[in-house]
């Protein structure tokens, strides 16, 4: 395109130009009128959703028994690599993390791993207030993380659907399990 | 304490501190501080303006004098960028016996000046000249002396710019009338620039 | 009359235009510049001449002029010049001589020129002269002719060196220059004189005053009268100061027409019968000016009889020419006189253009021996030559013998010895006239005619068939130049004189049909001679004789001076400044502060002065 | 108005801040110390036309002055731009070295 | 009370007012541009906030007085003191109510022109002294930009002048009893504001300081009280550009009867500061070129033509 020139069109821009400032600036006055968007923090506590990705807790099934089988998806998915567990099984034969824990100071609250975690296990909770005095502080153990309850997923027992024989309870005993195919016999 | 003493006061005191400033200007050796008091001696003279009655004589020596010319200097001696070598350097260049032999001239020039003065009595006092009067002045039988001055500052304004500027376009042609209008591109004004330096270095 | 100024204003505007362009103009454009100023200038004289004509027969007195004030240019005094044209029926002829012919043959050199990479410069110098030539002939007082005069003396010799490269063309412009310089400061003599005498330089005043104050044959308009006639001598190439004109054919055909046929070298005439009554005051110079003429026209005939080279053979003939005009001058024809100069402006305009395309056609070949029977191959230059050959013979009723015809019977009425000279002249002519018709057009030589080749260009014929008729016809115009001079007396001479003036052409004819075709009568043959021969060819010896008379005395006297005691004045001086130099300049040392130092040391010593003394 | 002595000592100052402008042209050898020293020259003949002008209650030595100011404004530009392509060229500002017009 | 003393209590009333006048508008412009980007700003200190200023300066006295080891100190102390006095020096001729200001001076605009124009030498010693690049930078920035804005600044106020026939400022605000002078004088007071925005190098003029390019350009090596005085010469500057297009446009102190005069060069002054935040901030800042040739080919031609055009309606 032919680029434009000349006095009339300097003029036109000219005007062009203080045109679309008094626009902006009128645009920004209207907004004496509007609200604050501002919570005063301390004194007046915003209002944050369950979803809202703050404190990281491991969160135990109904029958109180944690729910984290130490799949190691969490600590793969994490970008920040802040979490480190080490797997290990009880005498039932139930999977479950020896330590778990996870570094607060390096954590950018994503939740990547509460979207990769197979059990719901690991979940973030609107809590963000974490300030510490001790960088040291920052890093959570196990028995820090561990909250006694479901979490976000109430009545969701992953050993339930498992198909995985655990506390007494046989294959093929589970919610919508069926039984366990016998190799020996010859019908279908 | 009257008027007349506070006046003098006034005027001594700035007298004073025009010429130590000037003083201490012709003896730094960085051109910032030399700069700084020249600035300094500036201000004075326009406080001695103003006691003088010239008051628009003296809001002109802060405008331009201070305001801009001085403005130059800074601008130019921070294009320069001297740095600290050049204080070292001009220390060199000042050695105590080079001021002898100016020293004297100034002296005598200043003591022949001083003795030339002649006689106060032909003086009168301190009369003031408002910026109207010197206005109807300037625009009816000096009107000459503003054409002279704006020729000069055009003159100088050209003057200025072919100087400083740092490389020429290339020449056009008679009757190539089109290199007037096209437009020379950033990266080929610098690929002149670059082929004048590359011929500069060989000569 | 309020245009007057325009006629030599338009070719100083074509000049400005040209030179300006500093010959980055486009040719075709050049060309359209440099015509059209002269074309414009030439329909403004129309013009003017209509309003002449109309103010004159509105009961205006014969013979009175115009003038016409433009600016007062010369304040000093007493002097008090105006820069005023003058009109009267003597500056209208020229004025058509000069423009009329001029722009024919500015569109001929248009096409001659038209392969020289210095187009624009010819045309820019053809200008500058038609302008000057203009002011010489407009002009109202002595000094503003002078002005014209030296400025065709430049334009003459810028166009005689056109072709600078060859050292050749540099000597004959240079030779032009000088020898012209020679009849110019006696002419510039004359102005003094006059101006001293009679405390004017208005033409008209001046020659009213002359009638007033002197007598017939005092010794002061006598003097002044020879001085002008010195100058009017240089300019038109007559004896003795012709040597210039043969040389001058160095430069291209058209300005030999236009300057050294037409225009320039008629100016000499022009001069004289501008001032004939001094002229009148004094019988010696009048019989001067006709010895000069008669002379003259004897020697270039002989001249011309021998020479190889078709431009010499035409200088010749222009120079004898001249003569005759001078002349006519010379026994009170005057306007016979310029009636001649007319017709032949326009015959020997047209000669040398043909001879232009002639050698055009053979590739620069200008030596008549290696022509020979162009007649077929060029027809219409041979046609327009032949014509113009006419004209030059004077045969009747071509305008070369009526106007030639008055000028013998005015001679005759003078002395007899004038007619038979101007007689024995014209046999001359028609004897070289008619060789050079053979060896260019008849004379087969051995291997046949030489190769021609036809010239490019619209513009060279055309005028030369516009000149061909108009010289055909010219004779019987009325001219204006004889309402501003003095009517001739009626002659009535023998009608055997008339009769001879007719006939001794044809006889020049028939013999050198005889000698040069027919190849009989060889022992007339001068070529045959051959010291004769020499002599002859070498325009009897006139330049080996100012050699000798003037250069080589010159020349010995300079080298003798050379080394003289006066100059070591000169020699001291420069010694002493040089000295001078070297000191002064330590000084200019280049350092800034010393040169302060030395400004506030100045300072503090001239303060000192004002105080203490 | 006031004392006339004030005016006598204008001139005194004016003079002794010339002398002590042109001691710094002679003295310095940086370009750019030379062109401030010239400019406290400049300042000074204007103080020296305004005192006068102030003597007399004319205008003319403002004008004067005026002059001096457009004077020094001018010499400045043309000056700070040589001195950047002196500097640009020789790399040095060094007056004592820019010795090529020497006769 | 004697005259002496009436002076020196106006004085130090107008000095300790434009300090803490312009300390405050650090607080108060905070507030605005909260409130007009759905903020709230500076709440907490004091009611409402308003001992903010005292906390920033007890921060900012608190903080180390540091003093690059590789800079020009003595320049690097002294750039920020210019700073300061030039604009506070520039208030002493505003006249802000009969009887209330430092001095009536003859020449009092053109001693106006003649503080701002030295405003530049704050910022380009301080620049040199830091040794800085981004200091550099934004000095030589600074000290183009201002050099240029400061040319039709002067020129827009010569119309005011030619109208009121003289450069004091007292009797150009006497004059206006007819009409104020932003009738007449439009261009001129929008050219004028503008040029005085760029001179305090505000936003959208504040190339020199620019954050994202400069880190903070000319005061990139300042902390402490000498930043302090950077900022708060830059919002007295702020206010002397405000309480100038009142005085010179506004009508300085006329106003209807009913209120003081103080009173109306106050509400005017303050509306003006008003309208000078809302513009840093709504409007974003140009190139440095554009801002150059904005001046000069744009703003330039304008005020002269202003300036022709009055003088032409002044003299018929």
């Amino acid at each position: 395109m032919k680029k434009k020139t000349g006095l009339g069109y300097q003029i036109y821009l000219c005007f062009d130009y203080i045109y679309s400032a008094l626009v902006t600036l009128w645009g920004v006055f209207s907004h004496t009128f509007t609200k604050a968007d501002t919570v005063q923090y301390p004194d007046e506590q915003p209002h944050l959703h369950p979803r809202f990705r703050g404190r990281i807790v491991l969160t135990k099934d109904p029958s109180g028994e944690e729910r984290c089988v130490a799949c190691n998806l969490c600590a793969s998915a994490c970008p920040t690599d802040c979490i480190s567990l080490q797997k290990t099984e009880d005498e039932s034969g139930r999977w479950l993390a020896e330590y778990f824990r996870i570094n607060f100071s390096r954590c950018v609250y994503c939740g990547l791993c509460e979207e990769a975690c197979p059990t719901y296990a690991i979940q973030l909770t609107p809590d963000f207030e974490m300030a510490e005095y001790e960088r040291q502080n920052m890093v959570y153990e196990k028995e820090h993380l561990l909250i006694d309850g479901p979490g976000k997923q109430p009545g969701y027992s992953f050993y339930e659907f498992s198909g995985k024989a655990v506390s007494g309870r046989q294959k093929g005993e589970g919610i919508n399990e069926a039984q366990p195919v016998d190799v020996k016999s010859l019908l279908p | 304490m009257s008027a007349i003493f506070f006046y003098n006061f006034i005027f001594y005191s700035t007298a004073v501190i025009a010429v130590v400033a000037t003083l201490l200007m012709i003896t730094r050796h960085n051109a910032v501080h030399a700069l700084l008091y020249l600035i300094i001696s500036s201000l004075s003279m326009a406080i001695i303006f103003y006691l003088l009655g010239a008051p628009f004589a003296a809001v002109l020596e802060v405008i331009i004098y201070a305001g801009a010319v001085m403005i130059l200097f800074v601008f130019v001696v921070m294009m320069l960028n001297l740095g600290h070598r050049s204080v070292e350097q001009e220390a060199a260049w000042l050695p105590a016996k080079g001021w002898i032999v100016p020293s004297i001239l100034a002296a005598v020039l200043l003591m022949l000046l001083v003795a030339g003065l002649g006689e106060p009595e032909n003086l009168r006092g301190v009369h003031l000249v408002g910026v109207k009067e010197v206005g109807i002045v300037l625009f009816g039988p000096y009107l000459l002396v503003v054409e002279l001055a704006s020729f000069l500052l055009l003159a100088g304004l050209v003057g200025a710019y072919h100087l400083a500027r740092r490389s020429t376009p290339p020449t056009p042609k008679y009757g190539d009338a089109q290199s007037h209008f096209t437009p020379v591109s950033d990266s080929e004004a610098d690929e002149a620039a670059t082929d004048q330096r590359i011929e500069e270095g060989k000569a | 009359m309020d245009i007057l100024w325009l006629i030599p204003t338009l070719p100083l505007l074509g000049f400005t235009i040209l030179v300006l362009s500093s010959g980055r103009m486009p040719r075709e454009k050049a060309r359209v510049v440099g015509i059209g100023s002269i074309a414009l200038s030439f329909m403004t004289t129309l013009y003017i001449a209509t309003q002449y004509y109309a103010a004159a027969s509105h009961g205006l007195d014969h013979g009175a002029g115009f003038t016409v004030s433009l600016w007062p240019w010369i304040v000093a005094g007493d002097l008090n010049l105006n820069f005023s044209l003058y009109l009267d029926g003597l500056s209208l002829s020229m004025l058509f001589v000069i423009t009329g012919v001029g722009t024919l043959i500015h569109i001929y050199a248009s096409g001659y020129m038209w392969d020289d990479p210095d187009y624009t410069r010819f045309f820019t110098y053809m200008n500058l002269f038609v302008a000057a030539m203009l002011m010489l002939v407009l002009a109202d007082n002595l000094v503003l002719m002078f002005l014209g005069w030296e400025g065709v003396g430049l334009c003459s010799f810028l166009l005689i060196g056109f072709w600078y490269k060859d050292p050749e063309n540099g000597f004959a412009a240079r030779k032009a220059f000088v020898v012209t310089r020679a009849g110019d400061t006696a002419f510039a003599i004359g102005l003094f004189l006059l101006f001293r005498e009679l405390g004017s330089l208005e033409i008209q005043e001046i020659l009213h005053r002359a009638t007033d104050e002197w007598e017939v044959g005092a010794n002061m308009p006598t003097l002044i009268a020879i001085l002008l006639l010195g100058g009017a001598v240089g300019k038109s190439a007559q004896l003795p100061l012709q040597t210039w004109l043969p040389d001058a054919m160095a430069g291209p055909t058209p300005v030999s027409a236009l300057i050294h046929a037409a225009t320039m070298v008629t100016a000499g005439v022009y001069l004289i019968a501008r001032t004939h009554p001094v002229f009148l005051l004094s019988p010696t110079a009048m019989t001067l000016v006709a010895s000069v003429g008669l002379i003259t026209l004897l020697i270039a005939g002989f001249t011309a009889l021998n020479q190889w080279d078709i431009k010499r053979v035409l200088a010749y003939s222009t120079m004898s020419q001249i003569g005759y005009m001078f002349l006519a001058l010379g026994v009170e024809a005057w306007d016979s006189s310029i009636f001649h100069l007319m017709t032949h402006a326009l015959f020997k305009a047209l000669l040398f253009l043909t001879a232009g395309s002639i050698i055009l056609a053979l590739h620069h070949e200008q030596d008549i021996r290696k022509m020979g029977g162009l007649r077929k191959q060029l027809p219409v230059p041979f046609w327009c030559f032949l014509i113009g050959s006419a004209c030059l013979i004077a045969l009747p009723p071509t305008s070369g013998f009526w106007s030639k015809e008055p000028i013998l019977l005015a001679a005759w009425e003078v002395d007899p010895v004038f007619w038979a000279g101007a007689v024995l002249g014209a046999f001359l002519t028609a004897i070289y006239t008619t060789r050079l018709m053979i060896l260019v057009f008849f004379y087969t030589p051995e291997g046949g005619p030489p190769e021609t080749h036809e010239p490019k260009g619209w513009q060279l014929h055309p005028p030369l068939i516009i000149l061909a008729a108009l010289s055909l016809v010219a004779g019987a115009f009325h001219l204006p130049a004889a309402d501003a001079l003095p009517h001739a007396h009626e002659h009535h001479p023998p009608l055997w004189v008339e009769v001879t003036g007719i006939l001794l052409p044809l006889v020049g004819i028939f013999i050198g049909y005889q000698v040069f075709l027919k190849e009989k009568w060889q022992g007339l043959r001068l070529a045959n001679q051959q010291a004769l021969r020499d002599f002859l060819a070498k325009g009897w010896g006139f330049d080996w004789l100012y050699d000798a008379l003037l250069v080589k005395p010159f020349l010995t006297l300079a080298r003798l001076n050379r080394n003289d005691l006066v100059d070591l004045v000169p020699k001291g001086v420069v010694v002493a400044s040089t000295q001078c130099y070297y000191f002064f300049s330590r000084g200019q040392n280049g350092q800034l502060r010393f040169y302060v130092a030395t400004m506030a040391a100045a300072a503090i010593m001239i303060i000192s002065l004002a105080l203490f003394t | 108005m006031t004392d006339a002595v004030i005016i006598d000592h204008a001139f005194i100052l004016a003079a002794i801040l010339f002398c002590l402008g042109l001691t710094g042209v002679l003295v310095r050898r940086n370009l750019v110390f030379v062109l401030i020293s010239l400019e406290v020259m400049l300042n000074a003949a204007g103080l020296a036309f305004i005192a006068a002008g102030s003597a007399w209650g004319q205008a003319d030595g403002q004008i004067m002055f005026l002059a001096v100011v457009t004077l020094g404004a001018a010499e400045v530009a043309v000056g700070l731009g040589l001195t950047l392509l002196l500097f640009r060229r020789f790399n040095s500002i060094d007056i004592d070295q820019l010795n090529k017009l020497k006769g | 009370m004697t005259p002496v003393m009436a002076n020196i209590l106006n004085v130090v009333c107008i000095l300790v007012f434009v300090v803490f006048g312009a300390a405050m508008l650090t607080w108060v412009e905070r507030r605005i541009l909260g409130i007009w980007q759905d903020r709230l700003g500076p709440n907490r200190v004091g009611p409402g906030g308003t001992l903010q200023i005292v906390a920033d300066m007890i921060k900012l006295l608190m903080k180390e007085d540091w003093v690059p080891a590789f800079s020009d100190k003595f320049v690097f102390v002294i750039a920020p003191t210019i700073a300061m006095f030039v604009v506070v020096a520039a208030f002493a001729v505003i006249p802000i109510a009969p009887g209330i200001g430092v001095v009536d001076l003859n020449v009092g605009l053109l001693f106006f022109l003649a503080m701002t124009s030295l405003g530049v030498y704050a910022v380009m010693f301080g620049a040199y002294a830091s040794d800085n690049k981004y200091a550099l930078i934004g000095g030589i920035r600074a000290a183009a930009q201002m050099v240029s804005y400061e040319v039709f600044m002067g020129l827009s106020l010569m119309g005011v002048v030619m109208l009121a026939g003289t450069f004091d400022l007292r009797q150009v605000v006497l004059s206006q009893q007819d009409g104020w002078y932003i009738f007449p004088q439009f261009i001129g007071a929008f050219i004028f504001l503008i040029a005085g925005i760029a001179e305090s190098h505000r936003t959208p003029f504040d190339l020199p300081e620019a954050e994202h390019e400069l880190t903070a350009g000319f005061h990139t090596e300042y902390s402490g009280m000498k930043f302090a005085m950077f900022f708060i010469g830059e919002y007295v500057s702020v206010l002397m550009t405000s309480a100038m297009i009142t005085v010179l446009f506004l009508g300085g102190w006329l106003g209807p009867d009913f209120a003081p005069p103080l009173f109306w060069f106050l509400l005017k002054t303050i509306i003006l500061v008003f309208f000078m935040i809302l513009v840093r901030g709504s409007l974003p800042r140009p190139r440095y070129d554009q801002l150059m040739s904005f001046g000069w080919k744009c703003m330039l031609p304008l005020s002269l033509v202003n300036l022709v055009v009055t003088g032409a309606l002044v003299l018929l």
